[in-house]
């Protein structure tokens, strides 16, 4: 697997140089925490209900912003076209990039997660239960988001529409993970959601990267 | 195998599906309207006033037989997309992209329907019934179908990936609605069933079956006026299109 | 006949909704047969 | 030169059409090992499509494109044949060395000295470290000439070559060309203007005229 390793090697470079971009999904997932109390009042306990659902979706829409990304560099300096003419599976190219772009993306926003936690009174008990179903919910999101993101690939501005798109796919993630923070509060128990995200994620790991491929072969042809 | 793709491209070829389309969009209609004209007379005066609901369940009549639509349509879309993608035949990717619109007003019309039983049921406008929130999640699916096909130029380059993006949304449906319903006894505990036909009996039944017929047969109608219209969108160059709708000399 | 206003809503936007379907493709296959006389115009498949 | 029965690649009356529109065909050419194609034709006449639809990136209306004898398969296409695209083909942030040295590694090479060669050969001594986005067009040119090499495959599709070069970059290009056809290769070079062909055996596709109408 010297290809993938190169692959990874590349795209972590890539990576290194465009660290700025790390804090986009970052500061918008802060802003979305600071919205929700400036709304709803400073008022602890109401607070405390909502923030693994505010924090949820947070996190969702700050993958959804920066998921057009995924390709767009590429596309648009040929080097997609060139990945897609190596003796390389496209799966793997997808699987390297979507590791990558969940590691710039996905990961610092998990990384500030017990910094919003607080701003937003969650009770100490469900920051494992958050962290463990955002880490595999957003996995699960890139996963989804690498195939909605190729279809959009051709389409120049594509924002609205991968939402759109995006939006239907990502709801049984959304229900799940921010289900099993509230199942935690009520003392239900909660890994039951996990482990069905969970079963997602060894499914998605397979089939995502190759639809994906399949979805980017669709729309540069 | 090859013998199948051949009739399904001979039979599907534009001008011969035009005269197929042409000759069978009126009658198919036609038998739509009159069910459907039956149907409601039913639904609305034939049957009796339920003793306990009044006659608010009267608008289930269209309610269930929209559901239905709505999510058949979103299936039937799904097998069209897959046998364009495979064997790359152009009618089905026609088909397809002519269900979508039909689905989503469906999708619409069970929507709207069922917040206005909710209102008198319930007073509230909208209940966030399992199954009402799946199907506003399917009418999300619908439109990103839609969408994607209207974005991309190149109308075979946008029907296979509007395709590719059903059969995806067709295999997300079912996970849709196992979670929507898990989410419904987690935040609700144990409600009540709250659309549910099956509690009519038999004697009520005829006019719901009638209005499932009548909206199968508009679906057929309405698709064969749609696909016909993106064929000849598609083929408006071709001999045969001038022939047949250019100016008479 | 209680509740008619609310069944009234709901089958006045199935007609609506329903007129639009049958209304909308017959005017879209109206411009595309006028699209293909005015393609014929510009000298035929030239 | 080993005399290769079948063509490295031969198309028999292939088409393309977008929007029902024939961009296309029907053509019929072949490319034996030891000669050049010359794909002539303005601007937007087709030429990229054309490489895209060898290449398998687009499906072709109808017709068919044999590689060595066999049916097109994209594994087949990736062995055999490295593609010049429009746009650089490498990232502007990274250094000339790692966007070399990646390519070279996708094709499974992975010994320096074929990268330190190939710089010098393609006159980019010196500019190892220096990120591609601050190269002019002409060095990018040359990088992207450069990872064209690096797969070592037999044949070069090659989309407007002599795009932003000066005349001596036209010189250097055509004996790149001319040095790798002579060792067995082949190469198919689109391109709009009437530069000098590279000095091998060459033929001409015209793509306007074989744009009937279906």
């Amino acid at each position: 697997m010297a290809e993938f390793r190169a692959l990874l090697r590349r795209d972590t470079a890539l990576m290194w140089q465009r660290r700025g971009d790390a804090a986009q999904p970052l500061l918008f997932a802060l802003m979305v925490c600071v919205m929700f109390p400036l709304a709803l009042g400073s008022e602890p306990t109401r607070l405390a209900q909502s923030a693994g659902a505010v924090i949820w979706v947070a996190h969702l829409l700050a993958g959804l912003l920066v998921l057009d990304n995924l390709y767009r560099s590429d596309l648009e300096d040929g080097s997609l076209e060139q990945l897609l003419l190596a003796p390389v599976p496209l799966p793997l190219v997808i699987a390297s990039k979507v590791l990558v772009h969940w590691l710039t993306t996905a990961l610092p926003v998990l990384l500030v997660t017990p910094l919003l936690a607080q701003m937003l009174f969650l009770p100490d008990g469900l920051l494992p239960v958050l962290m463990l179903g955002l880490t595999v919910g957003s996995l699960l999101m890139s996963l989804i988001g690498a195939v909605v993101a190729a279809l959009t690939l051709g389409i120049r501005r594509s924002g609205m529409l991968l939402a759109l798109m995006a939006l239907p796919l990502y709801v049984p993630v959304l229900v799940f993970g921010a289900g099993s923070v509230w199942s935690a509060a009520q003392g239900l128990p909660w890994l039951g959601a996990i482990w069905l995200m969970c079963a997602g994620l060894a499914l998605l790991l397979v089939l995502a990267p190759w639809a994906a491929a399949t979805a980017l072969r669709l729309a540069l042809s | 195998m090859n013998k199948i793709i051949l009739w399904f491209n001979q039979t599907g070829s534009p001008p011969r599906f035009d005269d197929f389309a042409t000759r069978w969009a009126g009658p198919s209609f036609l038998a739509a309207m009159v069910l459907m004209a039956i149907g409601i007379y039913g639904a609305l005066w034939a049957v009796p006033a339920d003793y306990k609901q009044g006659d608010s369940f009267r608008i289930l009549y269209i309610h269930v037989p929209a559901a239905w639509m709505s999510l058949s349509i979103f299936v039937i879309m799904a097998i069209q997309s897959v046998i364009a993608l495979v064997w790359r035949i152009k009618l089905c990717e026609l088909l397809a992209m002519a269900s979508a619109p039909i689905g989503a007003l469906f999708t619409a019309v069970t929507l709207i329907s069922g917040a206005v039983w909710g209102k008198p049921t319930w007073g509230t406008w909208w209940t966030w019934d399992p199954r009402l929130t799946s199907e506003l999640v399917l009418l999300f699916l619908y439109l990103g179908v839609i969408g994607l096909y209207a974005a991309i130029d190149d109308r075979r380059a946008a029907a296979r990936a509007a395709g590719f993006l059903a059969i995806v949304g067709v295999v997300n449906v079912p996970i849709v609605h196992f979670a929507v319903t898990w989410w419904n006894t987690l935040h609700q505990g144990e409600t009540i069933r709250l659309i549910g036909p099956s509690k009519m009996d038999s004697s009520m039944m005829w006019p719901l079956l009638v209005l499932l017929a009548a909206t199968k047969l508009w679906y057929i109608g309405s698709l064969l006026v749609r696909a016909r219209v993106l064929n000849l969108q598609q083929e408006s160059r071709k001999q045969w299109a001038l022939e047949r709708y250019g100016e008479v000399k | 006949m209680n509740h008619w206003n609310y069944i009234l809503m709901a089958y006045g936007a199935f007609a609506v909704l329903m007129l639009w379907d049958y209304a909308a493709p017959r005017r879209a296959l109206g411009q595309a047969m006028r699209a293909i006389r005015l393609k014929q115009r510009r000298g035929g498949p030239a | 030169m080993p005399a290769a029965a079948a063509a490295l690649i031969e198309a028999d009356a292939l088409c393309f059409s977008r929007n029902e529109e024939r961009i296309f065909g029907p053509l019929d050419f072949r490319i034996d090992a030891g000669e050049a194609l010359l794909v002539k034709g303005d601007n937007g006449a087709g030429k990229t499509t054309l490489l895209r639809v060898l290449a398998g990136l687009l499906p072709p209306e109808s017709g068919q494109i044999r590689l060595q004898g066999a049916d097109f398969a994209r594994d087949g296409f990736v062995q055999l044949a490295a593609y010049l695209g429009h746009r650089h083909g490498h990232k502007a942030e990274l250094t000339v060395l790692q966007n070399l040295r990646f390519s070279a590694a996708l094709h499974g090479r992975h010994d320096e000295a074929l990268l330190e060669r190939l710089i010098a050969a393609c006159g980019l001594a010196g500019y190892e470290d220096t990120p591609a986005g601050k190269l002019s067009a002409g060095q990018n040119k040359r990088l992207s000439l450069a990872r064209l090499q690096a797969g070592e495959r037999r044949l070069w599709l090659m989309d407007e070559p002599y795009a932003n070069l000066d005349l001596a970059g036209i010189a250097w290009v055509n004996t790149l060309v001319q040095r790798h056809v002579e060792t067995g290769g082949a190469a198919l070079i689109s391109t709009h203007g009437a530069y000098a062909a590279p000095a091998v055996p060459v033929r001409t596709l015209d793509i306007r005229r074989s744009a009937a109408h279906g």
